[in-house]
């Protein structure tokens, strides 16, 4: 009961932080920013939801010789989080430095220093 | 709107209301009873019969794999003859074979320039990834009696390995590891070792493909053991071929199959 | 079959066969159609093909898009309709 | 409204799915003019006839066509019941003692089918647009009104 | 209420949050919106499989395609990216005829 209520939790809070990337998404102004919010928000809420069906696998798990199995699917869970780690962050990545070299704006407010606007400077 | 386009909107609707007011007669979605599913009163059911006997005829615990190499071999095995058929049509249409008979110039590993952040954080992921998704795929092609998987599965995904290095720094990279010749290679080999089955059990004087006969050679225990390996063999056959030709549709279609500067 | 699934999966997949086809960028039209190919894992998924799904997973992640955005990278990118 | 969702929509409305993507892909076909168009319209409509197929053997509440090696699914079911004790757990012993029961699981044939049908259907794909790149590299467009203009007026002058 | 319902739920949550993906992905404005709204709606699909492979209490089976999902996601992406770094900007390509990019 006890693994059924933490895998829960961790459930929700992904949910939660799925649903402030899919916010971000859409209430973004510009690409730099939309690309921000989908590559850390889903990466962090992906990781938690299956870390939370992971747990949830242990509720079966009795005596380690009947059940190694499981310790197996635990160990693939974690392993789909971690790749998911490596490569969504890297897929973001090379998309913003394609928008750079795309010649996509990003969107300053007023008052603010505008250096990103300039195009002879490359950080 | 050009008038084309209105005839295609008729011609879609009228096909369209045909089908709509057949589907209305068909048994419902996901009725166990449908006559696609169970058996017709008076004769067995060729799926029911896949279900209930298959693991006791190969010991294979995927009905979908033991179904695909065993009971429908032939159909598997000209499968794998049509996408071979298909990388030699992409050949023999963008021209690429034969095209340059002299070794490729064996250059230095691109090297990184200095600020080029986009190359260093993309190149150093793909070549920790890749191994990586090359023992998966390995996984997938040998684990396939188990699990989901199999030959097709496992060579789309060695392929994409390969898709995966030569985004990463250029095709040529890519070429270095599976060069124009040793695609060739591996694509005829994967069909020769299917046909090699099937030949090896005519041998043993019975049908093609009938793998059960194939027992003193395989040393197993029993003619279900041998079927159960010989789809192994079978598998690892349709992953070459499948991995060579998906490559090398790649890698054609993204250079104009001059194989240089592609994508 | 999860019949909640099923529903939301096939109007999802409609939505996204006509938005690939209305796009007059090419590049997009690829990359919405393995959005496409998405979806049709996700719904052979819950019909119970689990090797039909794994094949479209493999093929349409790691083959289909790249060999499209191939092609219009070697022809033109900008589409009239 | 619930017996009009139990009568008809839930039997039927996979099938009109597949009709309206059938046709989204068949009026692309048709009516659109770039030719990479064309050919995510027949992926469209290739797609939907393979769906159609997968359809045909999906059961209710059955399970996926692998038997289970460890008999979770089963011991789920008994850890439910409270009628498990320890010395029936034998995981590994599972299958092979009985045969499974067909209504329970789904249809293995239309996978087979349409597994390869896909694979397949990549290849062709590719072969398709190694044409439409000849076709570009021959005629400089990949409109269609514009490529049967050319083909009209006498083909190309080399 | 049992853990199947709860992750039929979840499921569903899930599928709600694909559709601001969608709604970037059809009104843009740019080819990269589209393009990470895919990378996005990639993201979730890898999570729902494993959710789909709990409701069908068979999560050995489906968290190998996951597991595909998770390593094969960002092909397409790198596809693009190289894709946007070898052609002319899109501004130029799309602003020279005088067609708005939609």
């Amino acid at each position: 009961m006890i693994i059924t209520i933490i895998s829960a939790i961790l459930i929700l809070l992904g949910v939660v932080f799925f649903f402030g990337a899919a916010l971000g998404i859409v209430r973004f102004p510009d690409f730099y920013s939309r690309t921000h919010a989908a590559g850390k928000g889903d990466t962090l809420s992906s990781f938690l939801v299956i870390l939370g069906f992971a747990v949830y696998q242990l509720k079966d798990f009795h005596s380690f010789s009947h059940d190694w199995p499981i310790l197996l699917v635990i160990l693939k869970l974690l392993a789909v989080s971690l790749f998911i780690f490596m490569t969504s962050p890297v897929s973001t990545h090379a998309l913003m430095d394609a928008g750079w070299e795309d010649k996509v704006k990003p969107e300053i407010g007023e008052g603010k220093p505008n250096h990103l606007n300039d195009d002879s400077e490359k950080f | 709107m050009r008038l084309s386009s209105i005839f295609a909107i008729i011609a879609v609707v009228i096909t369209g209301g045909i089908l709509l007011y057949g589907v209305s007669d068909f048994p419902s979605f996901g009725d166990p009873k449908s006559p696609a599913n169970a058996a017709v009163p008076g004769s067995e059911s060729v799926s029911q019969y896949f279900i209930t006997k298959s693991y006791k005829d190969t010991k294979v615990p995927n009905l979908v794999t033991s179904v695909l190499a065993d009971y429908r071999g032939y159909d598997t095995m000209f499968e794998t003859v049509v996408i071979f058929a298909a990388g030699m049509a992409i050949f023999a249409i963008l021209g690429s074979v034969g095209g340059e008979s002299q070794p490729r110039v064996q250059e230095e590993e691109s090297s990184f320039v200095d600020g080029d952040h986009s190359r260093i954080i993309v190149g150093t992921t793909c070549r920790l990834l890749v191994p990586v998704i090359q023992v998966f795929a390995l996984y997938v092609i040998g684990h396939g009696h188990y699990s989901p998987g199999g030959g097709f599965q496992g060579g789309v995904i060695l392929a994409a390995s390969f898709i995966i290095i030569a985004l990463s720094s250029d095709l040529d990279a890519a070429l270095r590891r599976l060069s124009e010749v040793n695609y060739l290679r591996l694509a005829c080999v994967g069909i020769l070792i299917y046909a090699g089955f099937g030949v090896l059990c005519q041998v043993l004087e019975s049908n093609f493909l009938d793998y059960g006969v194939l027992q003193p050679i395989l040393l197993t225990d029993g003619p279900e053991m041998a079927r159960s390996h010989s789809m192994l063999g079978v598998e690892i056959g349709v992953a070459f071929t499948v991995t060579a030709i998906m490559f090398a549709i790649y890698a054609n279609l993204s250079s104009r199959g001059t194989l240089r500067d592609g994508l | 079959m999860i019949f909640a699934f099923d529903i939301i999966i096939l109007v999802f997949l409609v939505i996204a066969a006509i938005i690939s086809l209305s796009v007059k960028d090419l590049l997009s039209a690829s990359m919405i159609f393995g959005i496409y190919g998405f979806l049709i894992c996700l719904l052979w998924a819950e019909m119970g093909a689990v090797d039909v799904a794994f094949t479209e997973a493999a093929v349409g992640a790691g083959i289909s898009a790249v060999l499209m955005v191939a092609t219009v990278f070697n022809t033109k990118r900008k589409s009239s309709d | 409204m619930a017996e009009f969702f139990e009568q008809t929509l839930q039997p039927h409305f996979n099938f009109w799915i597949y009709v309206i993507l059938m046709m989204i892909g068949l009026w692309a076909l048709i009516a659109k003019n770039n030719l990479i168009k064309k050919l995510i319209g027949m992926s469209i409509f290739q797609t939907a006839i393979i769906l159609f197929y997968v359809s045909l053997g999906v059961k209710e509440d059955a399970t996926i066509p692998i038997l289970d090696p460890y008999g979770q699914a089963e011991h789920a079911a008994a850890d439910a019941e409270g009628a498990e004790t320890e010395g029936e757990k034998k995981r590994d012993s599972y299958i092979g003692k009985k045969s499974p029961d067909p209504d329970t699981m789904a249809n293995p044939l239309p996978h087979v089918l349409m597994l390869t049908a896909i694979v397949v259907g990549v290849a062709t794909l590719g072969v398709a647009l190694s044409i439409t790149q000849m076709i570009f590299k021959e005629f400089g467009s990949l409109e269609e009104d514009e490529i049967l203009e050319i083909v009209k007026g006498g083909g190309v002058d080399d | 209420m049992t853990f199947d319902h709860f992750s039929i739920g979840v499921g569903l949550a899930l599928f709600v949050f694909m559709l601001p993906a969608m709604w970037r992905m059809s009104v843009g404005p740019t080819a990269l919106d589209r393009i990470v709204a895919v990378n996005v709606i990639g993201t979730k699909t890898a999570v729902l499989l494993v959710v789909i492979g709990v409701v069908f209490h068979r999560v050995e089976m489906f968290v190998d395609f996951a597991l595909a999902y998770a390593l094969l996601n960002f092909t397409g992406s790198l596809a693009a990216a190289r894709f946007l770094h070898k052609t002319k900007s899109s501004s130029e390509i799309f602003e020279e005829e005088g067609g708005a990019e939609s």
